[in-house]
């Protein structure tokens, strides 16, 4: 009720009803396996191996094997981390700052966003993990009562890292979990082998709908909502601070978690189009996932891009009014250095080409869009490359110059968690409703209940 | 319904959800009150017909939040002011700025953890089995049908005269629930 | 939409009500503090200069987070937008006002601004450096830019809102494009208007953050100064009735969150440079945690966040249009102290202080200042009949 | 139909989920505890030795001080292996041909060390230093325990990096008289440690803020 109704089109197509929004979305999870499915699945699993393949060389030989050394220590392994949890950080928002003002238009992608930003943290958390040198050592981060009578320094932006993303992950995983409880229940009514129904029964806990029931749940999921919007901020921010905090020109700015947040929401929004405009159409959801959607999505892409372009220009203007040395060089080293055609490059797909969004021709525009997701994509992937390692490729030092480039195994582990994501994703689809049925149908008319009171 | 088996109550299934409500209201009118609804979605003026209006896991939510904030503020400062002081950088022991943000993921993080297994907790999940579920129709409570169980613990309850009562309420069918 | 909603008179601040008739008393006030500020200037001229910049910018801030509020709303939409639109408007038509006010800042900038000073500006390579930035004429040119778009936007919302509200039925999209692009001319403008105005005071200190961390700030001032409106408005007045606990709610919603964001940029900002401890950052911290000025800092932390946070998280409050009201009116005292704490420790570095001029020139300003809001309330419906989320009346409770 | 679970799946629900933390609390304090036993760290086990040397024997029975053998300890980073020739001092006059003792006469005859086991093998990131813990006033007992009343030698501690900060953050728990550093049976109550440890750790300029940093033993 409160989205503005200036003729997007509607949030759900004519003409359904609490039967066809069931089983149309439940259908994607109960009928027979698909051909394009078992296609994608079986790519993504290849991709997979690639990643297995990499990281067992990892574990055989240790970290040399990646193209870090000083004075770039830190390369695709952080630049991958961040680029992973920035999309990771779509699914909670839309759902949960959407759900608090009350923004009907998230049901029907919420579910979907929800579980790419599961995979999402999933892929980046591993990336810290394999930096580690010894990752099975990898509980050390943990504060606990061990042999070595030491607790973590609480003072490192890096622990703060474990709190917050470890944090993220819990309650991301929660929200979608207590998000899932009604429709698991639906799967396990509608199931028609044994095993589906055992096994959703299972995952259901015996949810059956009892009106006490939905008024708890429905607190929970708005506390849940209100807490999430925060836990969302904070875990980018922190991740900023990893940068931030160290002294680094070009890490060194306090611009960093407000643009690090504008820059997540912004790469998360771009992926969530990248994988909802062909899932869409393969699936023939075109009904709940309308125009409308993704017109919208391309209007939080454009605003989130702008803050990000006022992240860029703040840092040029302050590093020549601070009259710092140091700082003047970094963007001076951005703009005429040897990664200048990344820099350029980096300006062209996060920047300019997304301010295509101001056109509502290209926002309704699906192959379009299509691209300029893509370009986003690409784009926040440059900008964590330009921030990490053309800030460290300079040190203070001219002695300690140096360059980096990934090696092939880089390449591999990133291509890698590409591949897990994709098949983490393929099994989600596959195996639960990509869209929350019962949301679902209380957008429906048939939903609304009659003023009258007695 | 010869055998007098134990029943868990009587359940009348709606085809919408103002027939329902009605229901409910008819009901609580004539004195019923041990009866829940069950509704493919949520519906506040369904609990509100019945009496439902606020829970606990607000204020439980408000607690777990704060035990989280204070095991975060209590950790950081029991392991770095008394178990392990140390020097880094120069900083203070209690570095009040430093220790903000695993404070705050603490509090989230219990908070959250509250909500929702609070909310389980309290709703007594998980219960895979249930009498309800004895109702072959049941299954449509998940979909698109709106049920409504008058429990035999009611003192009104009576198997008879609470059936005639809610087949009066336009029901799409009316079963008895085994126990 | 209840047939009553199309009653535009109805829906007009009737002239008895307690807003204009405090017009008069704000006009005097405003006339009586500016001119006791002006007698003070014969005494301290300085100090008159220094107070007067804290006062209009606090005032200012109010009128900035309205505007950007606005525009905010006519993008989003939303029914809080619906029912604090006409207030927000009369906020942001206050802004040629402030663009008067201004001038005195301008006659002062050789007593406010070290970089204004050529003795000063001699001797430090550094203020060499900024002074292409930082020198008198460009400072005066760029004021008059910002003011003029500014301007320029306050005009034109108001004169789209009103063809809005005649039946223009494109107005809509005016309102909308015209709010995209100008929450980016505001977003350019207000950073370095801040930079300018205030950062500037440390000439040698600078913080990337600095610009959203004021804008954070006038948005929470905009918000609380809102509710508090939209209460006395509802109270007695035109919007009783149309005005739910739902709107309250929401708006409280937006004042919570823009207590959190507040919060979480100082923290952010103080985090960072606390962490780096670099001698070019930390001064301005230094000085705002020392010599008295901790003790206001720590109040800061008390009640410009822990406290209203802590109020804040209740439903109740929020649904409730006189308790959300009084912890508007708290929030707005303590926005003063936070203005305060940005600004006077950059004259005062080493006591806090507060000079009675401080105290005249904020009543000056705001005097005025208020005088010019509430006369912008006069002659027009507070709701716009046609606003498309305009929350339907007699919804539930 | 829709009925899929038995009426005591609810018990075995809960049962499952209690269970699984209690097993997991469980498990972890196991693993806390077995990191800290002897399977791991090994102390507490007598080693085998090429020769089954008793210091029970040569320190208690017949008096030999520590440093006739360990002759470094009080000057160098290591206490000293006695080599052959300490041995044979003795054993060339006494017990001269037991059988046991043939491969100290071989060594001897043939001039190859005696493959002796490393009973306190610390990690090779750690330094540490026997002669300033002898000059600081930390008795062999305090680390070695009573060798003076073992047969076969085993390492009486942990050697975990929690049991050397133990004395590291409290030296003055520790610390004698430096005349009391070789006695294996010093003891002295806790009431008059309490007064005698902080006089000490001054006396000795121990410098306890030093004690703790990284370091002092990671180099």
């Amino acid at each position: 009720m409160s989205a503005p109704a200036r003729d997007l089109g509607p949030i759900i197509g004519p003409g359904h009803t609490f039967e066809t929004v069931t089983d149309k979305i439940a259908a994607v999870v109960l009928s027979e396996t698909r051909k394009g499915w078992m296609l994608g699945f079986g790519i993504s699993f290849v991709l997979l191996t690639i990643f297995l393949q990499c990281v067992a060389v990892l574990f055989v030989r240790g970290i040399g094997i990646w193209g870090i050394n000083i004075p770039v220590g830190w390369g695709f392994d952080i630049i991958n981390f961040v680029w992973w949890i920035g999309i990771g950080h779509a699914g909670t928002l839309i759902s949960a700052i959407l759900l608090l003002f009350r923004q009907t238009w998230r049901t029907s992608i919420n579910r979907f966003a929800e579980a790419m930003t599961l995979f999402a943290v999933a892929c980046a958390g591993l990336y810290p993990i394999l930096h580690l040198g010894r990752p099975w050592l990898f509980y050390w981060l943990l504060p606990y009562p061990n042999a070595m009578g030491m607790w973590p320094n609480f003072r490192s932006p890096l622990m703060w890292d474990v709190f917050a993303v470890s944090t993220y992950a819990t309650v991301s995983a929660l929200f979608w979990f207590v998000g899932l409880i009604p429709d698991l229940a639906t799967l396990r009514d509608r199931s028609t082998s044994k095993v589906g129904r055992i096994i959703y029964g299972i995952l259901a806990m015996g949810w059956r709908g009892s009106a006490r029931h939905w008024n708890r749940y429905e607190t929970a999921y708005l506390l849940l909502a209100g807490l999430s919007t925060p836990l969302v901020v904070s875990v980018h921010s922190v991740v900023s601070f990893d940068f931030a905090v160290g002294i680094i020109p070009g890490w060194h700015a306090t611009i960093f978690p407000p643009y690090f947040v504008a820059g997540a929401i912004y790469a998360g929004f771009a992926m969530v189009l990248t994988l909802t405009i062909p899932l869409r159409r393969y699936y023939g959801l075109e009904d709940f996932i309308t125009m409308r959607h993704i017109n919208y999505m391309a209007r939080v892409m454009l605003a989130t891009g702008l803050v990000v372009a006022y992240g860029y220009m703040m840092e040029i203007f302050m590093a020549w009014y601070s009259g710092n040395p140091y700082e003047s060089f970094m963007v001076k080293n951005r703009l005429t250095g040897p990664y200048k055609t990344l820099y350029a490059a980096l300006i062209l797909t996060n920047v300019i080409i997304p301010q295509l969004l101001w056109f509502q021709r290209v926002r309704t525009n699906i192959p379009l869009l299509f691209a300029v997701a893509m370009s986003i994509n690409v784009g926040m992937w440059l900008e964590r490359y330009v921030i990490i390692v053309v800030s460290l490729h300079r040190d203070f030092l001219p002695s300690s110059w140096g360059m980096y480039a990934g090696t092939i195994f880089d390449y591999g582990t990133f291509i890698g968690t590409i591949g897990l994501f994709l098949t983490l994703l393929f099994l989600f689809i596959r195996l639960l409703p990509m869209i929350s049925i019962f949301e679902m149908r209380t957008l429906l008319p048939e939903a609304k209940v009659k003023e009258k009171h007695a | 319904m010869t055998a007098r088996v134990p029943v868990y109550g009587l359940m009348a299934e709606f085809a919408d959800v103002n027939h329902l409500i009605e229901a409910i209201r008819k009901l609580r009118q004539m004195g019923y009150r041990r009866m829940d609804a069950f509704t493919p979605f949520p519906v506040e003026e369904v609990w509100e017909e019945l009496g439902v209006h606020r829970n606990m896991v607000s204020f439980l939510v408000f607690c777990g939040g704060l035990a989280g904030c204070l095991f975060g503020i209590g950790l950081q400062y029991w392991t770095s002011v008394i178990d392990y002081p140390i020097n880094v950088g120069g900083r203070p022991l209690f570095s009040v700025p430093a220790f903000v943000p695993i404070t705050f993921e603490c509090t989230v993080l219990f908070a959250a953890l509250t909500a929702v297994l609070g909310m389980l907790a309290l709703n007594g999940l998980p219960a895979p089995y249930h009498p309800v579920f004895n109702v072959p129709r049941f299954a449509l409570a998940s979909r698109d049908r709106f049920f409504l169980c008058v429990e035999s613990t009611d003192p009104l309850f009576d198997r008879e005269g609470t059936r005639r009562v809610l087949e009066s309420l336009s029901p799409v069918s009316v079963a008895e629930v085994p126990d | 939409m209840s047939s009553a909603m199309d009653d535009r008179s109805r829906l007009m601040l009737p002239a008895d009500h307690p807003l204009f008739r405090v017009r008069p008393l704000a006009l005097g006030a405003g006339a009586i503090g500016l001119a006791v500020s002006l007698a003070g200037a014969l005494i301290d001229t300085t100090q008159f200069f220094q107070s007067y910049l804290f006062g209009f910018l606090f005032w200012f801030g109010i009128a900035m987070g309205s505007l950007a509020l606005l525009m905010i709303y006519h993008v989003t939409g939303g029914a809080w937008g619906s029912v604090i639109r006409r207030s927000l408007e009369s906020a942001v038509r206050t802004i040629p006002v402030l663009a008067v006010l201004f001038i005195p800042v301008v006659v002062g900038l050789q007593s406010l601004y070290e970089w204004a000073d050529a003795a000063k500006v001699a001797h430090d390579p550094l203020l060499q450096h900024k002074s292409v930035y930082l020198n008198v004429p460009f400072f005066i040119g760029r004021a008059v830019l910002y003011f003029v778009v500014w301007t320029l936007l306050a005009v034109f919302l108001s004169r789209w809102s009103e063809a809005q509200e005649n039946g223009e039925p494109r107005a809509i999209g005016w309102l909308e494009n015209l709010s995209r692009g100008g929450l980016v001319a505001l977003g350019l403008t207000f950073t370095f208007a801040a930079v300018d105005w205030a950062m500037s005071l440390e000439p040698h200190w600078y913080s990337t953050l600095y610009g959203v961390l004021v804008m954070g700030g006038c948005l929470l001032s905009a918000m609380a100064f809102m509710i508090q409106v939209t209460a006395l408005l509802t109270k007695n007045g035109p919007l009783s009735g149309v005005v739910q606990p739902m709107q309250f709610h929401d708006l409280g919603k937006l004042m919570f969150a823009f207590v959190m964001l507040w919060a979480y940029f100082s923290l952010s900002q103080l985090l960072i440079i606390w962490s780096g401890n670099l001698p070019e950052e930390t001064p301005w911290y230094l000085k705002r945690m020392s010599g008295g000025w901790e003790y206001l800092g720590l109040c800061l932390i008390l009640f410009h966040f822990a406290l209203p946070f802590v109020i804040l998280l209740s439903r109740d409050i929020k649904r409730n249009a006189r308790l959300i009201a009084t912890v508007a009116l708290f929030i707005l005292c303590v926005r003063v102290l936070e203005v305060y704490w940005l600004i006077t420790p950059a004259f005062s570095p080493h006591h806090a202080r507060v000079h009675w001029l401080d105290v005249t020139a904020w009543l000056g300003v705001g005097g005025v200042w208020l005088w010019a809001f509430t006369g912008g309330l006069r002659g027009r419906a507070l709701i716009v009949w046609n606003d498309p989320s305009l929350p339907a009346a007699g919804g539930h409770a | 139909m829709s009925q899929i679970f038995h009426r005591s799946a609810n018990a075995l629900a809960r049962a499952t989920i209690f269970g699984a933390v209690f097993i997991l609390g469980v498990l972890g304090y196991g693993a806390m505890l077995l990191n800290r036993s002897g399977y791991v760290t090994g102390a507490h086990v007598a080693i085998e030795q090429p020769v089954p040397f008793s210091h029970k024997h040569h320190a208690n029975e017949l008096g030999i001080d520590c440093r006739y053998c360990h002759t470094s300890v009080e000057v160098s980073h290591v206490a000293g292996i006695p080599p052959t020739k300490t041995c044979m001092n003795c054993h060339s006059q006494i017990w001269a041909d037991s059988p046991t003792l043939e491969p100290v006469r071989a060594s001897f005859r043939t001039d190859q060390s005696i493959p002796w086991i490393k009973v306190h093998d610390l990690p090779d990131f750690v330094y540490f230093d026997h002669s300033i813990h002898v000059a600081k006033g930390i008795g062999c007992a305090s680390c070695h325990g009573r060798i003076d009343q073992m047969n076969l030698t085993w390492q009486e501690n942990s050697l975990q990096m929690e049991w050397c900060l133990n004395c590291h953050r409290h030296p003055e728990t520790f610390v004698r008289p430096k005349g009391e550093v070789f006695n294996m049976a010093y003891k002295v109550s806790s009431r008059t440690q309490e007064t005698l440890g902080p006089r000490l750790v001054a006396e000795y300029d121990v410098h306890k803020e030093q004690l703790t940093n990284c370091s002092i033993c990671h180099r």
